[in-house]
């Protein structure tokens, strides 16, 4: 039996960077195109996502958008800088507070949750009306823990046309993130979605990236069992509540639910690649 | 009724070692088949019994002798990667369970069954006097337009007959029906009844008067029965799964081809027909397609076929 | 071989107008919600939507949300109101003009394209805002036709939780929307997606609703090919041109790319369905 | 070089038809084999084919004699719905040309045949001397993970060697090696190469070394190439359709199970390996594995599961 201690989410980083720098070139240029836009919010993940775009396109085919709201902790547009600094793509900062405010002070009653989930569609909007200005496509930043817990915002920050790190878990991410040059300031700093102040992803979720990748690894990727994960030494309550978040948030990682009364149903009985005739 | 009885089924053995010989066979009676037109919650085996063992109270208070739920009645249909999670081998205190509800009501229901080998098939299983006795794996998984059960399944590789109280009786899962080979083995393989789980989904708006599906499976229901003078007991769900509709509409069609009863479309049910197996009898007095049947001609140009095809 | 002149798409309103309600009920109730909020913009589709959810969950689960831009034609207005009236559901207007024009104040060279799609992608962010307020789901109110055609604006107008109307086509949408009484006034007028002034649906896509949907209908759900569609009748050029804008769409119609590396991918390998456990 | 040849197949007749007496069957011989590492545009047909005509000409310019394109050559691997919009019947133009383009170099090709009965094979083509020669339906059509094979496609019922200007020889697709029955039957039936095109999609990446799937793989390949004591050449794609990438790594492994040449992983490539037949003879001098074998036994145990099985 696998005990928890041992799981190892090591991964070859000089092959998966090939694999996701192929992505994106191969993806991007398949549809005609030759740039993307990145919301650069100054993590991780958008750092990786925008390394792995350079790499792949040039610098000068990656636009960083850079949106930060007035709350914002002024560190994170210090790193975002730091990242088109260090690539020297072409970027553009877009304040979302006026658009913003302009909503909730109509709604002064809005609570954070609400506040930071409309925040995170008004930079989707912006990334496509940017994409469309830049006539790029929009790259994703959502790992694969995000993904799985579903702890995200849909079709916000979890909208993209294609997305280079949405199989690789946090921890991963951290790995590559290395490897690929990612600032060591960048990769060290504590996550956080910055929808408010101080807000801390592992304090939000109640437990650490280190510990819920090992779990959703042996969940997820090898089809173990809760029962299974219990007696490898996982903690039943953990368990238990990250198996339900991974089920209660499926509607995030599936298009909307189309009523069927026709014979030949969109993403139903009527399939094709996203990729049809490239 | 005929009282004497098959054997248990020897957990997990097969269910082919089922005697062909049985005493009173060919006897004729009158029971009330009851269709228990249900809405499965999609991979909760929990909530599904529980309406398993209401629909059973039910069929008592109304003296049903055998039950039939839908095709995947305790775990529902679109479960893709839930398949391992629900899968029950026979021997699970599931399966335990429903052999002790069918000490004194005979029923159907169908499930995800788990093979020693740890294959996965659509199954259902036919329980009577508190013992599993026969269990038919589907063996036609539709794996085309809404449908992907090949990539979730096992294959079974057995259409069989087997006997029970009612007589000889034959089970085929939805799909199954759509290729008349399988009608045809439960045919010749002697059952007066052919007792079919569905889950059928809803589409075609097109008819004035139903789903074009529904117009398609009425059609098959009836065109079995009178041809081969047989009952055909279908059994639908109904409910919603990820926007995919089941229309219900459960019947019982007669030896004659008419309509014994007739479940609602698209909306919980719960349908009894009392029917007379003598009615099998009676009508092939006139339809002597059975009797005339040729099995050997059949049999020897499938086999020049196959040794065509594969030579 | 079949004639372009003789398709008939006539449904029997009564049975999908049963299938579609139930669908609503049904999926709603599934997630544990009672209720949906339903952007009105005065148009069939939407109102459609509204009337199949009243009827499925009761006028008093149902709110309408108006979204008007300045520039947004005022009969618009009226006649969403006309819905809300007739139907008697709670109701809210909330003018996007300044969160609209906050965004286009930096950008004043911004063409119609772009605002039409920064508004459609505004009222998205402001229905899953509201329905966060109102513990609802976000009804979609795309048709067939549109969500084939690609007509419509990804992340926006497209993005909804559940879709009563998407597997009919716009020609059909009118005879159920007649059947299930909307408004004589809405079912008649000429479609427009009112982004900017005297914009008509047809005038822009160069061809009527009856006969691409008719094409549609051959072409996709009776799977004829285009060599087959110019022999029943229709124009080579017309039948090209909506084969390739199908082909050319289907980015809409599925979800974001990730690049696969692990052994199990989101979408690809864990596979369940949205109604997981429900 | 034996300059016997078989007769073009009469199309479309089916393959097996070309008859195992063959002059100068078991001459050896000397031959320089491609590996086309292509990436296909998905659906295609038109880019595709120019593709294929490029690697032509490249392989003529390199002397090769025997050219293989990957699973899929002509069409891209998921293409869903697209299946019967790019198949090609056996007398199809675009099959024609191909054939023509065979005069001074021998080849095989991936794509989607319709069969005289309108299904779809996952099938490739041998052309050899202006003329279609074999052609190989996959049989095993995966369909799982991140497969729906089944879904699109029928299932050949056939693995079959064929004689050709370079001995006999057998094509297996893909998922088709990975049922050593497959290989076995190609090995018994006189193969002695093993042409294997595929679209294996990359995954696993915690092996300091290379994707996970290619280490399977190449196990696979050598297990083979070494075990049965022929030649197995691997063809297998790049690119990236919807996210999947196709790692490539094509490569011949001699009866010695060494590697005889290895294309790049993840980028296009075109490799040649200039082999001798003559191996299969020497390294068979040590190997008595084939002698051994007991095609009788194996034969009858089978027939014995079987009779077991469907009893």
């Amino acid at each position: 039996m696998i005990r928890a201690t041992e799981v190892n989410l090591t991964i070859n980083t000089a092959l998966v960077e090939k694999l996701l720098v192929g992505f994106v070139a191969n993806e991007v240029r398949k549809v005609g195109m030759e740039r993307v836009v990145v919301g650069i919010s100054g993590g991780i993940d958008s750092a990786l996502s925008t390394y792995i775009a350079a790499a792949a396109l040039g610098r000068e085919n990656v636009v960083g958008i850079l949106m930060p709201y007035k709350t914002s902790n002024p560190e994170s547009k210090e790193d975002a800088l730091r990242v088109v600094g260090d690539l020297g793509i072409e970027h553009r900062v877009i304040d979302i507070t006026p658009m913003i405010d302009a909503y909730f002070g109509a709604f002064p009653e809005a609570d954070q949750m609400r506040r930071g989930n409309k925040m995170a569609r008004e930079r989707m909007t912006i990334l496509y009306d940017q994409s469309a200005v830049a006539r790029a496509l929009v790259l994703g930043t959502s790992n694969k823990t995000e993904l799985l817990l579903g702890y995200g915002t849909l079709y916000g920050d979890m909208a993209s046309a294609l997305n280079p790190i949405g199989d690789i878990y946090k921890t991963q991410v951290r790995q590559l993130a290395k490897a690929m040059g990612v600032p060591a300031p960048i990769v060290a700093k504590t996550p956080s979605a910055d929808l408010w102040l101080g807000q801390s992803d592992e304090a939000e979720l109640g437990f650490t990236y280190d510990e819920v990748d090992r779990l959703l690894y042996l969940y997820v990727d090898q089809r173990y069992s809760s029962e299974d994960l219990v007696e490898a030494g996982f903690d039943a309550l953990f368990v238990a509540r990250v198996a339900e978040r991974v089920r209660a948030n499926q509607f995030k990682r599936r298009p909307p639910l189309i009523a069927k009364v026709s014979e030949r149903t969109i993403d139903r009985d009527f399939r094709y690649a996203r990729d049809w005739g490239r | 009724m005929a009282r004497h009885m098959s054997p248990a089924l020897p957990l997990p053995a097969a269910a082919h070692l089922l005697s062909a010989e049985y005493p009173g066979e060919g006897s004729t009676m009158k029971l009330r088949v009851g269709l228990a037109q249900i809405t499965p919650a999609l991979g909760r085996l929990d909530r599904n019994l529980e309406l398993c063992l209401e629909a059973l109270a039910k069929a008592r208070q109304e003296q049903v002798d055998l039950l039939l739920f839908p095709e995947l009645s305790l775990t529902g249909y679109y479960l893709k990667d839930l398949v391992p999670t629900v899968a029950q081998r026979r021997d699970s205190p599931l399966l335990r369970r429903l052999a002790d509800e069918s000490r004194d009501l005979s029923f159907v229901v169908g499930l995800v069954e788990e093979s020693p080998e740890h294959l996965y098939y659509n199954a259902c299983c036919y329980f009577e006097e508190g013992a599993l006795r026969h269990v038919h794996r589907k063996v036609y998984l539709p794996t085309y337009g809404i449908f992907d059960e090949h990539r979730y399944l096992a294959r079974g590789d057995r259409v069989r007959t087997f006997d029970t109280k009612f007589g000889r009786l034959a089970m085929l899962l939805c799909e199954d029906l759509w290729h008349p080979s399988a009608a045809y083995l439960a045919w010749v393989g002697g059952a007066r009844m052919i007792l079919a789980p569905s889950s059928s989904p809803g589409r075609g708006v097109g008819d004035p008067e139903r789903l074009g599906i529904s117009s398609t499976w009425e059609a098959i229901n009836r065109f079995y029965a009178k041809m081969f003078s047989l009952f055909v007991c279908f059994a639908n769900r109904v409910g919603y799964e990820d926007g995919i509709n089941f229309w219900g509409g459960s019947e019982v069609v007669g030896p004659d081809g008419g309509t014994v009863v007739k479940a609602e479309y698209l909306q919980d049910d719960f349908a009894v027909a009392a029917i007379d197996t003598a009615e099998v009898r009676r009508l092939r007095f006139f339809n002597t397609l059975l009797r005339d049947e040729d099995l050997a001609l059949t049999l020897r140009e499938l086999q020049r076929l196959a040794g065509e095809r594969y030579a």
